[in-house]
C-alpha cells in the first residue's frame, strides 16, 4: 500500500502541471461552451435581423450561466425501455472524449497539457473520433426509432468523413513531416508560410469534412430537428442532453484547433517571419484597449446605474489586461534587465492570442455556414463524401507530394514553394471540377433510371 | 512502481472486459467491453512507449472498425440474439482450441526455461527519452526494409476492397 | 472500471431461454431491422416539429426510404360546418377566420362573396378594390410564412426571421385597417364595415416598395443554393394528370403546369381589373412549386400597386339590410385563396340562418396527393414535400 | 326549422322519372325546380296570394351538354336547372359513378373540386350527394346532385377522379351515407369509436354531451 502512495506521491510530483491544466480544462470549458452558445445565438440574431438574448444580463452576457442552471435543475428523464447502463455511459463517452483531445492541443507554445506527444496531431483526431461512440450507443439506447436512426446516420457520416479529413490532414502533414504539434508549427515558422496556403485544397476539404464530423449543419443530420426531431439526442434531457451540447462544442474547438495548428500556422502570428510586420504584436494589447475605449464611451449612455459601473468595470478590467500584456514591448524601454526574464510569458501570451483568435475565426465561419445555408440530405451527404470529398483528397495528396518533390528538386523553399503547390493546388481543383461534373452526369441516369420505378403506380 | 500499476491495470481491464465481450448477450453490451479491451490494449502499447501504435490501434479498431461494428448490430435484429441459447453446441470445440493454446503458452515458456520472462528474447529497453519517434522507425522499416511485404499486403488489401464493391454492387 | 464489472443489469428478457424454433418466429415478426425486407413503421406527429402543427403521418419505411403513408387527420376539427347551421349568416362570418388562420382576409373574402352571390347583391366598386388589396396583401403574408416554415424544414433557419419581418410589415397594415392582426374578420357581407384608413394607400405602397428588394434577398438566400437545389429538384413530382385527378389546386397545381387561377378563370373581388400573370411550373417538384409561390408573391405585390392607383370613390357597403334572408337556394362559389380554390357551398332555406354550408379547404384536398408525392422518397424528403403542400392543419380539419 | 319548406319536395322528386328530354319544369319555372334545394317550394306551397312575386333564380337547364345527358342516360338524369346561374343536375343516386364517368371523359370535367352532402330529414331520400365538378377545358363548373336515402348505398366514384377519397370518406364520416366501392371507407376528421354522424340534422350535440361527461366522469352535464 505504501508503495502504491509513494508512486502516487511521484506521479503528482511529475505532472503536477498537466494535471491542473486539466483540472481547470474541465472547470473552465463548460463555461467557455456557454458563451459560445451565446456567441452563436448573438452571430445568429444579427444574421436575421434581430437582437438575440437580451434579457439576462447586460446584452444577455448572464445567459450562458442562466442557461446552466436551468439544465442542471432540470428533470432527469430516462424512458423505461431504454438500455439504463448504456443511456447513463453515452454522453459521458462523448464528452470524455471531447476534453481528452483538447489535452493533446497546445494552446500556444507554453501552454499544453500533454506537451510534446510525437504523434501529436494523430492523438487529437484519433481520440475526439471516439466521440461517436457516445451519439451511437445513446442513440441506441434510447429505444426509440428517430434516436436510432439519428445514431445509425452520425456512424455513418463519420466514418465517412473522418477518411476524407485524415487525407486532408496528411497532405498538410507532407509540409511539416513531423506529428508532433509543437513541431507542426515550428515547421511552419522556419518555412514561414502556413501550410494552409501551401496545401489550400486540403484545407478546404478538412474544412467541409470537419462540419460534418462534428454534425454542424449543413451537415447536422443526425440532429436534424425537421426530420429526427432531435435525433440522437431526442429522448435525453437535463444534464445529460447538456453533456451532448457540450461535447459538440468541444468537438468543434477541437476540430477548429486542428486546422488552425495545421493549416493556419497555430499560435504564429500573420508573417511572424516579417520584421516589419512586428507591430502586429501589438494586436492584443490594442484589442483590449480598443474594449476598453468602447465601453467607456457607451457607459454614460446606460440607462442604470448598475449597467454603468458595471461598463467601467469592464472597460478597467480590459486595460489592465492591455498592460499586461504590452507589458513585454514596453518593459525593454522602462528596465531592460526585466525584459529577458518575461520573454516566456510574452511568447506564451502573445501565441495563446493568435491561436485562439483563428479558432475564433474558424468557428465563426462554422456558425456563419450554419445560418446561411439550408441542410443536405442523408444520401447527398453521402454523396459529396464519397465520390467527391474523398477522391479529392487522393488526388490532393498526390499532387501535393508531386509539389514537395518537385520544390526540393528545385530547392525552393518558405514561399517559392508557391511556385509549385499553386500549380498543384490547380490541378486538384481541375480534378474536382471533372469529378462533380461526372457525379451530376451520374446523378442523372440515376435519377432517370429510378424515376419510372417511384412515379409508375 | 507506477508503471506496475499501470500495467496491471489495463491489463485486468483487457481481460475483464474480454470475458464480458464473450459472456455478454447483448450484442451492443458486447461491443462496448469490446471496445473497452481495444482501449485496454491500448493502453499497455503507450505503456511501452508505442505511441503510434497506441493511437493507429484506437483510430482503426476503435474509431473505425467498432464503429462499423456498431452500426451493423444495430441494423439487425438483436432481441434474437438476447433470446438465444449463450453458449451453442461449439463450446467443446472452443474448448479444445482453448486448451492447445494454453498448452502452446505453456510450451513455448517450458521450453525457453521455465519461468516467464526468464529465456525470452527481450532486449534492454532503451531509456524512455532516448528512444527514437516511434512513427519515425516504423515509417522508415515499413518503407524501407519491408517495403515488397507492405506493397503486396497493400494489393491483398485492394483486392479485398474491390472484391467487396463487386459483391455489393451484384444485389441491386 | 466500471464497466468490466460482471453487472447483473442485463433486461429481463436476456434471461429467457427460448427454443430455437421460438427463436426463429420472434425474427419473423420483429420490428427493429432496418436493412431486412422487413418494414418500419414510424410514426411522425402530431407532435413533430416540421408537421406544421397536428398532422399525424405514418411512414412505412424501407431503410430511410418512404414506401407508404398514411396521413392522420382530425385533430383539429371543430365543426366549423355544424356551427354554421346554428349561426346567422353574419355571426358565422368571423368562424371562417379560423381556418385558415394564415390566411385570415381570404376565407373572410370568400365568405362574404358567397353570400353576397346567395343574397343576389354585389358589393360597390370601393369595397372590392380595398377587399382585393387586403387579399393580396394576405396572399404575400401567406406565402411568407410559408417560405420561412418550408426553408427551416430544409435546414435554413435565416429565411424564416426575414420573412416573419415582412409578414408583420402586413399584419400592421391589417391591424391599422381593421384592429386585428390575424384573424381579422376584415370584411363585411355586402361591403366592408371600415372605411380604409387614411394611409392605407401610402402603408402599402411603401411595403410593395420595399419588398421587391426583400424577395430578391430571399431568392439569393435560396434560389441559386446548390443544396437548396439538391433538396427540392426532382423531389415530389406531381404530373399535371395526377395533379387534376387528385383535385389539387392553387400553386400547387400551377406548378405542375396547369395553367388555371380562379382569379383569371372565375375573376371575383375586382382582378378583372389588374393586369397580372399566372406562373406556372414544368416538372410539378418542389422545386418548381418554390419558384411558383415566390414568383405570385411578385404578382400580387403588383396587384397591389395597380390596386392603390386608383380606389373609386364611393359607399363601401351594399344594401343588405340588418337581418339576411337570402331567398331559398344554393350557390358555390371560389377564390382562390393562397392554398388554392376555397370554395364556399351554402344552402339557404330562406330563414338567416344558412342551412348547409359546405367549406372546401384547397388545404385538405391538396394534402391527399401527398402519397403520392412522397412515395420512393427519404424520409428527409418527408419535410420537404409536407412544407411544399402548405398545408394549414385548422384549414385540413376545420 | 328549415324542412318545412320542403314539405312536398319528396313528392315531387320520386315524380321526376319522366320521360327523357321533357324538360316539363320549363313551363313554369320559378314553380318546379324539382330540385332538393328549398327555392322553388316558397312560391309554390306559399300559394297563390304571394305578396311580391321573388326575383327568378332558378331556372331550367337545357343546353348542350344535358341534352347529350338525357339522351345517354334516359331517365337517369331527374332534373337539370340553374341557381344563380350555376347549373345543377340530378341524377339517379345508382347510376352516379356511371354519369360522373361519362362527364369526366366526355364532359371533359376533369376536376371533382368537391363531393359533399345536405342533409334533408324530412325527406323520403333525406341525403343529397353532391358533386362539384369544373372543367378546365370550357372553364365550367357542374354540380351534380343524387338522392339517396338513408342507409343507401351510394356508388363511390373514387374510380373516377382520385380526389373523392377523402371527400367521400369526410361525408362518411358526417353523414353516415355509405359508399359502395370505396377503397378505405372509415372517418377521417372524427375519432374512429365516435358516435353518430354530426352533420346530420338530427345530431344531438347534447346528448352527445351527457352521453359523455356521464361515461367519463360520471356526473351529471348540467348543459
Amino acid at each position: 500500500m505504501n508503495a502504491v502512495l509513494q508512486a502516487t506521491i511521484e506521479f503528482l510530483k511529475l505532472y503536477w502541471a498537466p494535471l491542473f491544466c486539466g483540472v481547470v480544462i474541465v472547470a473552465v470549458l463548460p463555461i467557455i461552451v456557454g458563451y459560445i452558445v451565446l456567441v452563436e445565438r448573438k452571430v445568429m440574431a444579427d444574421m436575421q435581423a434581430r437582437l438575440g438574448p437580451m434579457r439576462v444580463g447586460p446584452h444577455g452576457l448572464l445567459q450562458p450561466i442562466a442557461d446552466a442552471v436551468k439544465l442542471l435543475i432540470k428533470e432527469d428523464i430516462i424512458p423505461d425501455n431504454a438500455d439504463k447502463l448504456v443511456f447513463w455511459l453515452a454522453p459521458v463517452l462523448s464528452v470524455g472524449a471531447g476534453l481528452l483531445a483538447i489535452a493533446g492541443l497546445a494552446i500556444g507554445p507554453a501552454f499544453q497539457i500533454a506537451p510534446n506527444i510525437n504523434i501529436g496531431i494523430l492523438f487529437v483526431v484519433g481520440i475526439s473520433a471516439m466521440g461517436i461512440f457516445g451519439i451511437v450507443l445513446g442513440g441506441w439506447a434510447s429505444n426509440s426509432h428517430y434516436s436510432l436512426m439519428g445514431a445509425l446516420r452520425s456512424s455513418a457520416q463519420l466514418v465517412s468523413y473522418e477518411t476524407a479529413a485524415g487525407m486532408a490532414l496528411v497532405s498538410g502533414l507532407l509540409f511539416a513531416g513531423s506529428l508532433n504539434i509543437t513541431a507542426i508549427v515550428e515547421a511552419q515558422r522556419t518555412q514561414g508560410i502556413w501550410f494552409g496556403m501551401l496545401a489550400p485544397v486540403a484545407l478546404f476539404i478538412y474544412g467541409v469534412a470537419s462540419i460534418a464530423e462534428t454534425n454542424r449543419a449543413p451537415f447536422d443530420l443526425p440532429e436534424a430537428e425537421s426530420e429526427l426531431v432531435a435525433g440522437y439526442m431526442t429522448e435525453f434531457s437535463g444534464f445529460r442532453w447538456s453533456l451532448y451540447f457540450l461535447a459538440e462544442y468541444a468537438n468543434m474547438i477541437v476540430v477548429a484547433s486542428v486546422a488552425t495548428t495545421l493549416f493556419l500556422g497555430g499560435w504564429l502570428r500573420p508573417f511572424s517571419e516579417v520584421h516589419w510586420l512586428n507591430f502586429l504584436d501589438f494586436a492584443p494589447a490594442l484589442l483590449t484597449i480598443a474594449i476598453a475605449v468602447y465601453c467607456v464611451m457607451r457607459a454614460p449612455k446606460q440607462p442604470v446605474r448598475v449597467q454603468q459601473l458595471f461598463m467601467l468595470a469592464v472597460a478597467g478590467f480590459c486595460f489592465v489586461v492591455a498592460l499586461v500584456l504590452a507589458a513585454p514591448v514596453l518593459l525593454p524601454f522602462l528596465k531592460p534587465s526585466l525584459a529577458a526574464a518575461v520573454q516566456p510569458y510574452y511568447a506564451g501570451i502573445h501565441g495563446g492570442f493568435w491561436f485562439l483568435f483563428k479558432v475564433s475565426v474558424y468557428v465563426y465561419c462554422f456558425m456563419w455556414l450554419r445560418f446561411t445555408v439550408p441542410r443536405y440530405r442523408f444520401d447527398q451527404l453521402m454523396r459529396l463524401g464519397w465520390h467527391f470529398l474523398i477522391p479529392l483528397s487522393i488526388i490532393n495528396i498526390l499532387v501535393v507530394g508531386v509539389a514537395m518533390i518537385a520544390g526540393e528538386y528545385f530547392h525552393l523553399h518558405g514561399w517559392a514553394m508557391l511556385l509549385v503547390t499553386t500549380p498543384a493546388a490547380i490541378i486538384a481543383l481541375v480534378a474536382a471540377l471533372a469529378i462533380l461534373a461526372a457525379d451530376s452526369g451520374r446523378k442523372e441516369r440515376d435519377r432517370a433510371a429510378a424515376a419510372p420505378e417511384f412515379y409508375a403506380r | 512502481m507506477l508503471d506496475n500499476v499501470l500495467f496491471y491495470f489495463f491489463a485486468g481491464l483487457a481481460v475483464a472486459s474480454a470475458v464480458l465481450t464473450v459472456t455478454r448477450r447483448n450484442a451492443v453490451h458486447s461491443a462496448i467491453f469490446l471496445i473497452t479491451t481495444l482501449l485496454a490494449t491500448a493502453g499497455i502499447f503507450l505503456q511501452l512507449r508505442a505511441e503510434f501504435l497506441f493511437i493507429v490501434q484506437i483510430i482503426l479498431y476503435v474509431g473505425g472498425i467498432m464503429v462499423l461494428f456498431v452500426f451493423v448490430i444495430m441494423l439487425v435484429n438483436l432481441d434474437v440474439a438476447v433470446r438465444q441459447i449463450q453458449f451453442a453446441r461449439q463450446k467443446w470445440v472452443a474448448l479444445v482450441v482453448a486448451l492447445a493454446l494454453a498448452a502452446q503458452v505453456g510450451l513455448m515458456f517450458w521450453s525457453s526455461g521455465k519461468m516467464p520472462g526468464q529465456g525470452l528474447p527481450v532486449q534492454t529497453a532503451v531509456a524512455a527519452d532516448k528512444l527514437l519517434p516511434n512513427s519515425e522507425e516504423l515509417a522508415a522499416s515499413l518503407f524501407k526494409s519491408y517495403l515488397l511485404p507492405f506493397e503486396i499486403a497493400s494489393v491483398l488489401l485492394l483486392v479485398a476492397m474491390i472484391g467487396a464493391v463487386v459483391m455489393a454492387k451484384k444485389r441491386t | 472500471m466500471g464497466e468490466s464489472k460482471p453487472g447483473n443489469r442485463e433486461r429481463a428478457v436476456g434471461y429467457f431461454r427460448f427454443e430455437e424454433e421460438t427463436a426463429l418466429n420472434i425474427e419473423a415478426t420483429s420490428e427493429h431491422t432496418i436493412l431486412g425486407a422487413d418494414e418500419l413503421i414510424i410514426n411522425m406527429g402530431p407532435q413533430h416539429p416540421s408537421t406544421h402543427g397536428v398532422l399525424r403521418v405514418k411512414l412505412k419505411l424501407d431503410g430511410e426510404r418512404v414506401i407508404g403513408s398514411e396521413c392522420i387527420i382530425g385533430y383539429l376539427h371543430r365543426g366549423v360546418e355544424k356551427i354554421a347551421e346554428s349561426r346567422t349568416y353574419q355571426q358565422f362570418a368571423p368562424y371562417v377566420d379560423r381556418m385558415d388562420y394564415v390566411a385570415a382576409v381570404s376565407n373572410g373574402l370568400g365568405y362574404c362573396e358567397a353570400i353576397e352571390k346567395l343574397l343576389v347583391v354585389e358589393a360597390p366598386p370601393r369595397a372590392r378594390v380595398i377587399r382585393t388589396i387586403l387579399t393580396e396583401l394576405q396572399r404575400i403574408a401567406s406565402h411568407l410564412l410559408w417560405l420561412g416554415t418550408h426553408a427551416l424544414d430544409i435546414g435554413a433557419l435565416t429565411p424564416l426571421f426575414y420573412c416573419m419581418r415582412e409578414r408583420e410589415e402586413i399584419l400592421k397594415i391589417f391591424e391599422k385597417y381593421c384592429g386585428a392582426r390575424l384573424t381579422t374578420h376584415a370584411f363585411r357581407i355586402g361591403g366592408l364595415q371600415y372605411e380604409a384608413y387614411d394611409t392605407l394607400e401610402k402603408d402599402t405602397e411603401r411595403f410593395c416598395k420595399d419588398f421587391e428588394a426583400r424577395i430578391a434577398e430571399y431568392e439569393e438566400l435560396l434560389t441559386q443554393n446548390r443544396i437548396w437545389v439538391g433538396r427540392t429538384r426532382g423531389i415530389g413530382i406531381l404530373t399535371a394528370e395526377d395533379a387534376i385527378a387528385f383535385g389539387v389546386t392553387g400553386p400547387v397545381l400551377r406548378a405542375s403546369g396547369v395553367k388555371w387561377d380562379i382569379r383569371k378563370a372565375a375573376p371575383y373581388a375586382a382582378y378583372d381589373q389588374y393586369k397580372f400573370e399566372i406562373p406556372v411550373g414544368t416538372t410539378g417538384d418542389t422545386y418548381d412549386r418554390y419558384i411558383v409561390r415566390m414568383e405570385e408573391m411578385r404578382q400580387s405585390r403588383l396587384i397591389c400597386l395597380q390596386a392603390i392607383e386608383n380606389i373609386p370613390a364611393g359607399p363601401i357597403l351594399a344594401k343588405v339590410g340588418k337581418v339576411l334572408k337570402p331567398p331559398p337556394g344554393e350557390v358555390y362559389h371560389a377564390i382562390e385563396a393562397p392554398k388554392g380554390e376555397l370554395g364556399y357551398y351554402v344552402v339557404s332555406d330562406g330563414t338567416v340562418q344558412p342551412y348547409r354550408v359546405r367549406i372546401r379547404p384547397p388545404s385538405f384536398i391538396n394534402l391527399q396527393a401527398f402519397d403520392r408525392m412522397v412515395r420512393g422518397h427519404l424520409v428527409a424528403d418527408v419535410v420537404a414535400i409536407i412544407g411544399t403542400i402548405d398545408i394549414v392543419l385548422g384549414e385540413v380539419d376545420r | 326549422m328549415a324542412d318545412e319548406p320542403k314539405e312536398q319536395k319528396p313528392s315531387s322528386v320520386p315524380a321526376g322519372d319522366k320521360p327523357a328530354g321533357s324538360p316539363s319544369p320549363a313551363s313554369t319555372p320559378a314553380a318546379k325546380p324539382a330540385d332538393s334545394a328549398a327555392p322553388a317550394a316558397p312560391p309554390r306551397a306559399a300559394a297563390p296570394p304571394a305578396p311580391k312575386p321573388p326575383v327568378v333564380l332558378q331556372t331550367p337547364l337545357n343546353n348542350e351538354l344535358v341534352t347529350r345527358l338525357r339522351g345517354k342516360f334516359g331517365a337517369a338524369i331527374l332534373e337539370a336547372m340553374e341557381d344563380r346561374k350555376q347549373a345543377i343536375v340530378t341524377v339517379e343516386c345508382a347510376r352516379l359513378a356511371e354519369i360522373a364517368l361519362h362527364l369526366r371523359d366526355e364532359g371533359k370535367f376533369d376536376m371533382l373540386s368537391d363531393l359533399t352532402a345536405v342533409d334533408w330529414p324530412k325527406r323520403e331520400k333525406r341525403f343529397d350527394i353532391i358533386l362539384n365538378l369544373y372543367s378546365f377545358a370550357k372553364n365550367e363548373r357542374l354540380r351534380v346532385k343524387a338522392h339517396a336515402a338513408d342507409g343507401e348505398k351510394v356508388p363511390s366514384v373514387v374510380g373516377v377522379w382520385i380526389a373523392a377519397n377523402w371527400l367521400e370518406r369526410e361525408v362518411f364520416d358526417m353523414f353516415g351515407i355509405v359508399f359502395s366501392g370505396h377503397p378505405d371507407l372509415k372517418r377521417i376528421l372524427l375519432p374512429d369509436e365516435w358516435q353518430g354522424y354530426p352533420l346530420r340534422k338530427d345530431y344531438d350535440i347534447l346528448q352527445q354531451d351527457t352521453a359523455w361527461v356521464k361515461a367519463n366522469l360520471g356526473i351529471e352535464s348540467g348543459q
